[in-house]
């Protein structure tokens, strides 16, 4: 089964890669983009056909290792 | 004196603090992030580099690894730690230190000659060094220090800022900051001052060929702080 | 899938290639066949068009231990130490996407050198983009710098220098090559010819994908309409796992277990077996299914051709199989037993217990195609008269301005501090001098190391063009108060079936040859690329050459900054005014024609061992090369590294002094000497005939010359910092 | 108008940060873990209302600077 996670910064936290994407786009000529926020994606391919089991598991896994709380949310897809 | 440097895969800075250690006096054994137990020791180093590539997040990895339980026992049992750039980056996803070390503000990799001034002298690593501000190098990717303002504000009241950016004076100000560390940091301690973790590499200056010779300054004066 | 005339095209083999492969075979090859000898026989493997050529390199010496047709070259630096060394070049993975290409290349240099045995100790790369103003030159240079420093600062080897150009003729087509130094012990060197039967065949490293797979010649008639999405042509670097590689092969080279070893680089499991073989003059089996694979269901084809990073081919010794198991087990990477070598010299493809190749090694190596390709010689261009009225309306200040922030002046530290360039603490010459030193760890020795070209020079006459890189690496070598020891080339050109880009191949050889026989300065390894070329329009020819020396005792390393206020200037070599095709011909003057400097390999040998002389004897503070921009600008650069001024005194030479200035005449170096020492020097200078003009007295802060030139040296900082940061910045 | 963006390697391109973190997984005894691929995420704010137009823009951005395709995918939330 493949469980599909998030991991964004929350607020407040500063994003430099975001901020130098947002400028670069905007000298690019895309004016619009007011702002642009980069996060972590993951596809995690997991051997349990149980989707709670599953999602509990990635949920675990993102506390212990995949975000950092300090910092860090996420969200299972 | 005897120190131990852990040698994670991926680690590139173990062998400069090996020599580094040794040349100032330390008895230094390399000790495999496999081990499971740490040799005696008075320092344990965690060095430089880029453990597991940095993937994922810096030092992430590398806080899951067997020997860590060991590091923090350690630590909390009053040991001196010492992280150095990546090192500190473990240190802090370990949870030893505070807050985290995010990508540098101008997205860059960073190698350079910087002015740090030694806030707090009262403990193992600065009593008695003979200058309050040292020029170390920097070399890393992920130096931008960030915590809580809660987090910074126990950091201040409990003196736990170890070292700050600073020109050649000892000002400190957003100009000078090369990463854009959170009030220029760029060390900090626990709460009870054994555990250090810094961007700089005195590793790399310590002796007048290299680009400088301050880490000369900060491992002198380490050891005869230990052995006092 | 049958294999026709068509199919062989589809790989990028001609004609008569395809007919020469069923008479040799005496049948018609099959697929995988096919695939073995276009990976072979092609431009990269084979060197088809250049092999002949490059035959008529000076590559002996007394210190040469290893020339080209190895990973890379060994020099010996005394005391059983020596250095391996070789530049390649990544140049279209680079243009296709900046990052992965740029690192990959780094990656794979690394691997040629550390397979010999050697731990990499520094890492070079030469740059070459399109005008800034052409719209993908910022993206790309942003990429490949992130790439190479993304790589080498990973793996923790110092990046020490570089060099980096401008120019529109690689609008289309951007040159990154890459250079490693490694330190091996004498006794310690590891080869790639195997030797003996039956011994096992190891494969470890990452494991296999379908990365790389023959971007260019991927025949649709192969594979179906899907195979597109399934086959990135671009490879993903892992520097982690190349750092356990390296960590993993050390370990294991320790102890005598490799017989020979082989990086799979370019064409894979196919050239790393094939040369291994052939080398040794012996045959290979292999069996395909024991090849750790990353993706499902890959064929035959498909593993024999995959270009998937960080893997090596090692042939041990019968027995050794469990011990170097245990070491790769511990560094976490994969280890397998595919095969074995065989008195059949053959190589013979095995896959689910059917064979899939069985091809005579010698067909696929020696009697690969060789072409001696139709070429045009490459005139002299005439030298131009310059209208010296018009210098009247020029001041110098302007022109030293505009000249200090040219793109291909300007400082570069934008570039190289974002490369790890300290790691391994022995960096004891960073960029930004005339070339990097580290020390050789635990020793007094350290070694120096330069890249350089110069495309302007070598298309406009690519014999001397040929022969003024050879100089000018020399020179930044003996510049730092290295001996020059030996050199290798990455030589960049166009299409080789054009005669005029395959003329400009063979002079510029030509030279490289006449320069390095006549400085006994050989060449130990290298690499051609050919086909850098968009829509028929070519690279300027753009040989790169990496020069190494060595420093037997690292405390009488010399820097280029000033050092003190009242020291004595000197201008070493004779300043004839030579304009054409200098960077004031065509920033101020807008002349792009005229033939390069002359070269004088007399004087240039000359001036240089005078230079070395005076440096061991410790009679001189700082020493720059004079090249690019000319006297001035080179003097510029001493000043703002040491942070002083210099009084230059009223010019005694006849010619113009623009041309005085500015002119690019080869063989030059600018000295600074203390009063104490001076006399000493002269001396010197004369006993040895060496050309000397007196050209100023350093002062604190001011670079002052009559009434037409007082600038303080924070400006020309200034105008020499200010394009690149600016530039990256919008 | 906040636009999601997902940018994931293509098919068969190394992941070598996917590769660690599984192997990391693994050991931390999460076994069942067969997988993991790394991936970007990006929270664009574009100031524009019209949702399809806003998408197009983020299509266009996706195509010249936060996806290299030759190597990666991309799919707009
Ligand atoms: N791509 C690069 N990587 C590392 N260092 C570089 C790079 N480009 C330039 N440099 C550094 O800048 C120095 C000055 O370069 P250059 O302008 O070519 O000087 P010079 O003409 O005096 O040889 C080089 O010697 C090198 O150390
Ligand atoms: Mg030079």
């Amino acid at each position: 089964m493949k469980i599909k996670v998030i991991v964004t910064l929350k607020n407040g936290v500063l994003d430099p890669q975001g901020k130098a994407i947002q400028q670069t786009l905007n000298g690019m000529g895309f004016a619009n983009v007011e702002n642009v926020r980069q996060g972590k994606f993951f596809d995690i391919n997991i051997n349990e056909k149980d989707e709670t089991k599953a999602k509990s598991k990635v949920e675990e896994m993102c506390k212990k290792l995949l975000a950092n709380l300090v910092i860090e949310d996420f969200k299972i897809l | 004196m005897k120190s131990s440097v852990i040698i994670f895969p991926g680690s590139n800075c173990d062998r400069d603090m090996d020599v580094a250690l040794k040349k100032f006096g330390f008895q230094n054994k390399m000790v495999w992030h496999n081990d499971d137990k740490l040799p005696n020791s008075d320092l344990i180093v965690l060095p430089g580099g880029f453990s597991y590539g940095d993937y994922l997040r810096c030092g992430s990895i590398a806080g899951k690894s067997k020997i860590i339980k060991s590091v923090i026992e350690f630590a909390k049992s009053g040991g001196l730690v010492l992280g150095i750039c990546n090192g500190f980056q473990i240190l802090t996803e370990t949870g030893l230190l505070p807050g985290v070390l995010q990508q540098n503000k101008n997205i860059d990799f960073i190698c350079k000659n910087v002015f740090i001034k030694i806030n707090n002298k009262d403990n193992k690593y600065f009593k008695n060094i003979e200058k309050d501000i040292l020029e170390l190098h920097i070399a890393h990717n992920e130096g931008n220090y960030f915590c809580s303002n809660d987090e910074l504000k126990n950091l201040e009241d409990n003196n736990q800022i170890a070292a700050s950016y600073c020109n050649e004076k000892g000002d400190c100000n957003e100009k000078i900051n090369p990463n854009g560390a959170i009030k220029n940091i760029a060390g900090i301690f626990n709460k009870e001052k054994n555990i250090l973790g810094m961007m700089p590499h005195p590793e790399r200056m310590i002796d007048k060929y290299l680009s400088g010779e301050d880490g000369t300054i900060f491992f002198k004066n380490l050891i005869s702080n230990l052995k006092s | 899938m049958k294999v026709n005339e068509k199919v062989a095209i589809d790989h990028g083999l001609k004609k008569d290639e395809f007919k020469k492969i069923c008479v040799l075979l005496k049948r018609v090859p099959n697929i995988t066949e096919l695939a073995i000898f276009s990976a072979m026989w092609n431009e990269h493997c084979s060197y088809k068009s250049s092999r002949k050529h490059l035959k008529n390199l000076h590559t002996k010496g007394k210190k040469v231990i290893q020339g080209p047709g190895e990973n890379a070259g060994i020099i010996d630096i005394d005391d059983g130490d020596a250095i391996v060394f070789k530049i390649e070049s990544h140049n279209h993975p680079s243009f296709i996407e900046p990052y992965q290409g740029a690192a990959t290349g780094v990656g794979g240099i690394m691997r040629d050198v550390f397979t010999m045995g050697a731990r990499p100790i520094a890492n070079l790369n030469s740059i070459h983009f399109g005008s800034p103003q052409h719209k993908k030159t910022k993206n790309l240079l942003r990429g490949v710098v992130k790439g190479i420093g993304g790589y080498g600062n990973c793996i923790g080897v110092p990046t020490i220098a570089g060099q980096t150009c401008f120019d529109e003729s690689y609008n289309g087509n951007i040159l990154v090559n890459a250079m490693t130094l490694g330190l091996v012990n004498k006794n310690k060197i590891f080869y790639s010819k195997a030797a003996g039967i039956d011994k096992p065949v190891i494969y470890v490293g990452s494991k296999t994908g379908r990365d790389g797979i023959h971007g260019a010649s991927m025949a649709s008639a192969v594979f179906d309409d899907q195979i597109e999405e399934k086959k990135p042509t671009v490879q993903v670097g892992d520097p982690f796992t190349e750092k356990l590689l390296l960590e993993a092969c050390l370990e294991l080279m320790a102890d005598d277990s490799i017989i020979s070893i082989q990086d799979m680089g370019a064409a894979g499991l196919t050239s790393s077996s094939v040369e291994m073989a052939s080398k040794g003059k012996l045959g290979i089996e292999l069996n395909l299914n024991k090849v750790p694979c990353r993706e499902e269901n890959m064929t035959p084809y498909e593993i024999m051709l995959s270009e998937s990073q960080e893997r090596m081919l090692i042939i041990l010794n019968n027995g050794k199989e469990k011990k170097a198991k245990k070491i790769f087990d511990k560094w976490g990477l994969d280890f397998s037993v595919i095969g074995k070598t065989t008195n059949s010299k053959n190589i013979e493809i095995f896959y689910d217990e059917k064979k899939f190749a069985d091809i005579p090694i010698d067909l696929l190596a020696e009697n690969a195609p060789l072409y001696d390709r139709k070429w045009k010689k490459i005139k002299l261009p005439q030298k131009l008269k310059f209208n010296k009225d018009e210098f009247k309306s020029l001041n110098l200040d302007d022109c030293l301005k505009k000249i200090l922030s040219n793109q291909n002046v300007c400082d570069k530290q934008w570039i190289w501090e974002q490369y790890d360039h300290t790691v391994m603490g022995d960096t004891i010459q960073k960029p930004g001098g005339d070339a990097g030193v580290v020390r050789v760890h635990g020793t007094e020795k350290a070694v120096a190391a330069s890249v350089d070209s110069s495309s302007s020079y070598c298309y406009s006459h690519p014999l001397t063009g040929g022969k003024q890189v050879v100089c000018e690496s020399w020179r930044n070598l003996i510049s730092v108060g290295s001996e020059p020891i030996a050199i290798t080339n990455c030589l960049n050109f166009g299409n080789p079936e054009n005669e005029k880009n395959m003329g400009e191949f063979i002079q510029c050889v030509e030279g490289i040859t006449e320069a390095s026989k006549y400085l006994n300065f050989p060449v130990v390894s290298g690499n051609v690329s050919f086909y850098n070329e968009t829509k028929n329009k070519g690279i300027k020819p753009t040989p790169t050459i990496g020069g190494v020396g060595l420093i037997k005792n690292y405390k009488n390393m010399i820097t280029m900054d000033l050092k003190k206020a009242g020291n004595n200037v000197l201008v070493i070599g004779k300043t004839e005014g030579h304009l054409d095709q200098s960077i004031f011909a065509k920033e101020i003057l807008n002349e792009k024609k005229g033939p390069p400097p002359e070269i004088n390999l007399f004087n240039e040998k000359n001036n240089g061992e005078t230079i070395l002389k005076l440096i061991k004897e410790k009679l001189i503070e700082s020493c720059h090369d004079v090249s690019l921009g000319g006297i001035l600008i080179a003097l510029s650069k001493m000043c703002i590294k040491g942070k002083k001024g210099i009084k230059i005194n009223p010019l005694k030479s006849l010619i113009n002094k623009f041309e005085y200035f500015f002119s690019e005449d080869q063989g030059r170096y600018i000295i600074e000497v203390n009063n104490d020492n001076i006399k000493n020097v002269y001396k010197i200078l004369k006993d040895n005939s060496v050309h000397f003009d007196e050209l100023g007295i350093v002062n604190d802060n001011l670079v002052e010359f009559d009434e037409e030139l007082n600038l303080s040296v924070e400006i020309l900082n200034e105008e020499n910092k200010t394009w690149l940061n600016n530039y990256m910045k919008n």
